[in-house]
């Protein structure tokens, strides 16, 4: 059997087809990828050309409404940007940041608790009280001073130029202990199951033990974990942008979207903030399903 | 029980010196507070009197140490921005803040407790199959989103409930509250609900799990097999049970709170610690963001401190003695 | 008996695990470090060809000793030689560490799950670069007719296999080293009878067959009777008797082998005509941590007196087997 | 009247690929005072057996056909409730490892006295007077002062006492052992099954005694029956079935067990492995492995018949 076929046949195949909500969630998640991945090619218009926005088209409601354009589906912002392409366009950098960051708080985070784990001793109780530590303190908060620390640390014309960067830094940073505290627990149970005695026995080096044996019998949670830290990594970028720590206006996420239509919230311009909140949501929740999905599948116990 | 609670306000005692650490390194290492406080035009003389005066003229850890003694003792310098005690600008706030979070956590652990214990317990139900849907949907929803829809809804569509501010406060000298009167209490429900709403769903599901994990171990089984009521079984065996961790959960989760607000804050302009921060981190205010992170780190401290003193009341294994 | 060559000696060999609490909560209880003392001064030698077994309860020492005996754990007192040498010194040398391996208990848990059965078995081969290439396979195919089971089963994963077939992929491993001496540690406990027998069938074929010499380590006495030549039974890390298997079944002497024989439940019993009467022995192990004074066995001993109680007894030879008893050696015992 | 009758008792897991059948037709009934062993290897549906009795079968187990007989009344199709009542009451259970099954936040005291107050109408002073009585019967020292300890004060052993004590507190008439001796120590295995045998002699009470471990069955048991893949294939009593085994797998597993009082050269050993659910052999489920096997072996099913001294499900005795 190939192994496409194996994979269609196994449990969690099975499991996926027989969910209706598993299956929605991913129907929505590949309609909003998809609108990310090809916005430069079927977005109406470019929201990152300035020249190509006019004043006279801004505050336009969407297209239901009576004084709305067919050229702007879900009508403009106050510069006369398109909604809906601002926003296939802030999905975009949210999704390249939320990914990003969460490689980066895996990678670190297995790194770290493989380390933790095998070595145990001294290197893993500091190593382990400093998860602890940072634990302690919510992952928005670590994020939103890192970033503040980084941006002020940095001149001026530098933290323009990097501020994508320092954000997936922030909120990497901001993810790392659970991963490697679930890593570093897998890791002390498989270092003494017995295979890993048999390993040691044929006098296999401890990197050597690491990486082949134990790895990729920790991968599993570590997936679950990530999927389910994607859905909060993209938040923490949307509520930093809110809080106007992320990215600039020049750049927009869906965070910063949300933000400027805050502001004409008021004058009754709801559009603004309803439809970049909505997709914000909507993206969210169909990954958190598919997370909470994905470990129930993988974990019969809980059925 | 001595040496327990030492132990652990031992252990807090690093958590706050490196808490403390980091906060006097932004100090050192970001901005340079001499040209923030002179402006563009001074002399060299001014410049010295105040790198003088100051300190930052001494070694790192003689400057750290100095810091971490003048927070023990309250004082954590003068806010660039607004050229006022940091003390005093925390001391103002502080009433609004921990109003807010102090509504929101009741909301959150009486709500979110019973209902995680509910699908728990009636896992198949479909009460509780719409329950999960629904908290997933309120995990989903980021705060300030939560707070902007409730705006949109209930201050601009139906205009029954304020929008921002605290509303009318009745001051005391060292203390303001917004319950005494209609207007504080009106405007305390939108913030407490956006605030609460993350929480409370997290909560939720958070309890659910430990509930079901409770639910399937072997001495519960045994329990049904000794043919213990329903009622004694879910509620006495494993809620008491559950509750363990509950505990731990619940000191997360009002840490959580705590950090939300300044989201909140912001979104309500509710003029408490958390819109302080955030207008601070936005200008890199260094200490009113470093004043507001030792408080933080103390406040943290001591939950968990709170949390492990109900540990021992909960767990009979803790109060071994060995 | 053409050969007696000892391949693994155990000369007084200790190992200790510190279990204290963490520094702080120790200091602030006022408490001092405390030692596990798992293995105290046990002495043995294994015989090329040979099985020698160590029998005893949880928590007696004998998993220690076996990782002990293949270098997963050094020793805290006392020496282990392998062929003469230092075992830690050689265990540094490819050559020598290949003549050893081992057998685990679980069979679920003693094979990588993420592994095809194939590159568990030609593990050993590739570290000691043994063969290369296409060799490897056709020596794990061989490998595993020789374990009964199919060189087509190297295709598939762990976890389609029954435990019975695990424990063969595990010999087969075990095996692929060509090791001269194999720690067995409890390799049929977690099995059905019916599979045990299959496995104890198969070790012994290979035993004969290949001259491999076993160090048996389990804690059911009638397995024990059926593989060993020499038996060690140990209580509380210490060997409390020691000597051939043939004279301690017939004539157990110290007090614990006696009791541990009469506790044992076995099929002779049937329908209440049995030839043995049954004795429990009353009382649990004590903790290792804080053993009991004089003999350990002391406060479960039919036999004890004052002197059990304060000196520790040593090894006395009675016939052809070794006891740590002082009621044996004064003749008090039978 | 029999204490339990089984009557074709099946258990069946649905899955998606069609529904399995974990135990197929059991039959077998418990006589007053009467232990009868039930013995087999992993997965042959003895633990099933013992939780569709008392009727706490893990979902999406289900009893799928046959009933269950407690002194004449039918209990497997019992509401809830009413089960619940008979639980503890009627049907006392005891669980393999003592390590999980006591509720580690309450103390042995309290465990007992809610245990009796369910079932039994005592006031709280005759509770826990009576569950001081169990402790000390059930060979706890000082069971005056450790009636208010917590389960993790006491030893394995100890545990395993208060679980016994835990199983019969409320007076049943019936007790199912699970595997209760599995994950003790040689030494302490012994004493439980002592105790165990002489407070159930004492009270006259009937046992289902679960175990693996065939020396255990041969000491405590009257009668043994002998199951393989969900089915009971040998059934008599416990001299006849060791000493003069009939099917060919009670046979080979008698054969298969190493003996303290002599030394083989070599063990008999069965071929093979128990078939998993999925992969059921028509006929006689141990066919593929069996020495005896011929053409009606591998095409009809055969049921318990009298064969010898005792009674097996084989085509031999047909």
């Amino acid at each position: 059997m190939s192994a496409i076929a194996r994979w269609l046949d196994s449990d969690v195949a099975y499991s996926f087809r027989r969910s209706p909500v598993a299956l929605m969630a991913a129907l929505v998640l590949a309609i909003i990828l998809a609108g990310a991945v090809l916005a430069p090619w079927i977005a109406p218009h470019n929201p990152l050309d300035l020249a190509s926005l006019n004043l006279m088209d801004s505050r336009i409601p969407p297209v239901w409404d009576a004084e709305g354009q067919r050229s702007f589906p879900l009508g403009t912002d106050d510069q006369g940007r398109d909604i809906l392409s601002g926003i296939m366009y802030g999905v975009r950098i949210s999704l390249v940041i939320g990914v990003a960051s969460v490689i980066f708080a895996i990678v670190a985070g297995i790194a770290v608790g493989l380390l933790a784990g095998y070595a145990g001793g001294v290197l893993d109780a500091v190593l382990m009280r400093v998860a602890d530590i940072q634990l302690t303190f919510p992952a928005i908060l670590i994020a939103l001073l890192v970033d503040g620390v980084v941006t002020a640390a940095l001149p001026q014309e530098m933290h323009e130029r990097l501020k994508t960067q320092v954000l997936i830094f922030s909120i990497g940073i901001s993810f790392w202990p659970q991963f490697a505290r679930t890593v570093r627990g897998s890791t002390l149970v498989e270092r003494g199951r017995e295979y890993v005695m048999a390993a040691r026995v044929i006098g296999l080096s401890s990197g050597r033990i690491m990486l082949t044996h134990i790895l990729p019998n920790v991968l599993g949670p570590v997936f679950v974990i990530g999927t389910l830290t994607l859905g909060l990594a993209i938040l923490s970028e949307a509520t930093l942008s809110f809080l106007g720590v992320g990215l600039p206006p020049s750049s927009p996420s869906v965070g910063t979207l949300i933000r400027i239509g805050n502001d004409f919230l008021f004058s009754g311009e709801w559009w603004m903030t309803i439809f970049p909140g909505l997709t914000l949501v909507l993206l969210v929740l169909s990954i958190n399903l598919l997370g909470d999905w994905l470990r129930d599948a993988l974990n019969p116990k809980l059925r | 029980m001595f040496a327990f609670i030492v132990s652990r306000v031992l252990q807090a005692v690093p958590v706050v010196l490196v808490v403390g650490l980091i906060a006097y390194a932004m100090f050192a290492f970001v901005g340079d507070p001499v040209t923030i406080m002179l402006g563009t035009d001074y002399t060299e003389a001014q410049r010295v009197a105040l790198v003088k005066q100051l300190g930052l003229d001494q070694p790192f850890f003689v400057q750290y140490a100095k810091f971490m003694w003048a927070a023990l003792h309250g004082e954590f310098g003068i806010s660039y921005r607004l050229a006022r005690p940091v003390t005093d600008l925390l001391a103002e706030r502080m009433p609004a803040t921990l109003e807010l979070a102090l509504t929101a956590s009741v909301f959150a652990l009486l709500i979110g407790v019973p209902m995680g214990v509910y699908t728990g317990i009636y896992r198949t139900a479909f009460s509780s199959r719409v329950f999960m849907i629904f908290s997933l949907i309120g995990v989903s929803l980021p705060t300030f989103l939560i707070g902007i829809l409730l705006i949109l809804v209930f201050s601009v569509w139906l205009q029954v409930l304020p929008s921002f501010g605290r509303g009318d406060v009745v001051r005391f000298p060292h203390w303001s509250t917004g319950f005494l009167t209609t207007g504080g209490l009106k405007a305390l429900i939108l913030p407490a609900v956006t605030l609460g709403l993350f929480q409370m769903t997290l909560i939720m599901r958070l309890v659910r799990a430990e509930m079901l994990e409770v639910l399937r171990s072997d001495y519960i089984k045994f329990a049904r097999a000794r043919g213990l009521g329903t009622r004694a079984i879910n509620f006495g065996h494993a809620l008491r049970n559950t509750l363990v961790p509950v505990i731990t959960i619940a000191g997360l989760q009002i840490g959580g709170i705590i950090a939300f607000s300044i989201v909140t804050e912001t979104v309500f302009q509710w003029p408490g610690m958390g819109l302080l921060f955030v207008q601070s981190v936005q200008v890199a205010d260094v200490p009113v963001m470093a004043a507001y992170l030792v408080m933080i780190s103390v406040l943290f401290v001591l939950i968990n401190l709170v949390v492990d003193l109900l540990y021992y009341a909960v767990d009979p294994r803790l109060r071994v003695v060995r | 008996m053409t050969e007696t060559r000892t391949i693994l000696e155990a000369i007084e060999v200790t190992r200790t695990f510190d279990v204290s609490r963490p520094w702080l909560q120790r200091t602030l209880a006022g408490e001092g470090r405390r030692v596990l003392r798992a293995v105290d001064a046990v002495s043995f030698a294994v015989t090329l060809g040979r099985t020698l077994s160590l029998v005893g309860e949880s928590g007696c020492g004998k998993s220690t000793v076996g990782r002990l005996a293949v270098g997963l754990y050094a020793p805290s007192g006392g020496e282990i030689r392998f062929e003469g040498q230092n075992l830690s010194a050689a265990r540094a040398q490819p050559a020598l560490r290949r003549r050893t391996n081992m057998i685990f208990q679980d069979p679920y848990a003693s094979l990588n799950p993420r592994w095809r059965v194939s590159d568990i078995v030609a593990e050993p081969i590739r570290a000691f670069r043994l063969l290369k290439g296409r060799d490897v396979q056709d020596r794990v195919g061989q490998l595993l007719t020789q374990v009964g089971l199919s060189p087509r089963d190297g295709e598939k994963y762990p976890h389609e296999f029954s435990g019975g077939q695990r424990q063969r992929v595990s010999i087969a491993r075990a095996l692929s080293s060509e090791p001269e001496f194999l720690v067995c540690d409890e390799p049929t406990s977690a099995l059905d009878v019916s599979v045990q027998a299959q496995i104890l069938n198969l070790m012994r074929d290979l035993q004969e067959r290949m001259q491999i010499t076993y160090l048996f380590i389990s804690h059911n006495l009638a397995v024990v009777r059926h593989m060993s030549n020499l038996l060690g039974v140990m209580y509380l890390g210490r060997i409390v008797e020691y000597g051939p298997g043939e004279s301690i079944f017939g004539n157990p002497r110290h007090p614990y082998t006696r009791l541990l024989l009469d506790a044992i439940p076995d099929i002779g019993m049937a329908g209440g005509t049995n030839s043995r009467a049954r004795a429990p022995i009353g009382g649990e192990v004590p903790s290792p941590i804080s053993p009991p004074s004089g003999c350990t066995f002391h406060p479960r001993c039919p036999l004890a007196n004052a002197r059990c109680r304060a000196e520790v007894p040593r090894h006395t030879l009675d016939g052809d087997v070794l006891a740590a008893c002082h009621a044996v050696e004064e003749g008090r015992g039978a | 009247m029999n204490v339990l009758d089984v009557e074709n008792l099946t258990v069946e897991f649905p899955t998606r690929r069609g529904v399995l059948r974990a135990l197929d037709h059991v039959s077998f009934s418990i006589a007053p005072g009467e232990v009868l062993g039930v013995v087999g290897e992993s997965g042959a549906g003895k633990s099933l057996t013992g939780a569709a009795i008392i009727g706490l079968l893990e979902p999406p187990g289900r009893i799928g056909g046959g009933q269950v007989l407690l002194q004449g009344h039918r209990i497997d199709d019992l509401p809830y409730e009413k089960m619940r009542r008979i639980r503890g009451k009627q049907i006392g259970a005891i669980f393999q490892d003592p390590l999980t099954t006591l509720n580690p936040l309450y103390s042995v005291g309290r465990q007992l006295i809610e245990t009796m107050q369910t079932h039994l109408p005592l006031s709280n002073a005759d509770a826990r007077l009576r569950a001081v009585r169990w402790l000390e019967d059930v060979g706890i020292p000082a069971a005056k002062q450790r009636i208010d300890a917590y389960p993790h004060e006491f030893s394995g052993g100890m545990r395993q006492r208060v679980v016994i004590a835990l199983a019969l507190c409320a007076e049943p008439r019936l007790v199912i052992a699970d595997e209760p001796t599995t994950a003790l120590d040689v030494s302490i295995q012994a004493q439980v099954i002592a105790l165990l045998r002489r407070l159930t002699q004492e009270r006259g009470l009937s046992v289902m005694l679960i175990t693996h471990d065939m020396g255990v069955i041969a000491e405590a048991a009257d009668r043994i029956a002998v199951m393989y893949a969900g089915r009971v294939v040998e059934i008599g009593g416990v001299a006849e079935v060791v000493r003069h085994p009939s099917h060919p797998y009670t046979v080979g597993l008698m054969g298969s067990i190493p003996v303290l009082d002599a030394r083989v050269e070599r063990l008999r050993q069965i071929e093979g492995a128990m078939p998993r659910l999925n992969a059921m052999p028509p006929g006689c489920p141990f066919n593929p492995r069996c020495p005896r096997t011929f053409d009606r072996c591998r095409d009809e099913r055969p049921e318990l018949m009298p064969a010898r001294q005792t009674a097996a499900a084989c085509w031999l005795y047909a």
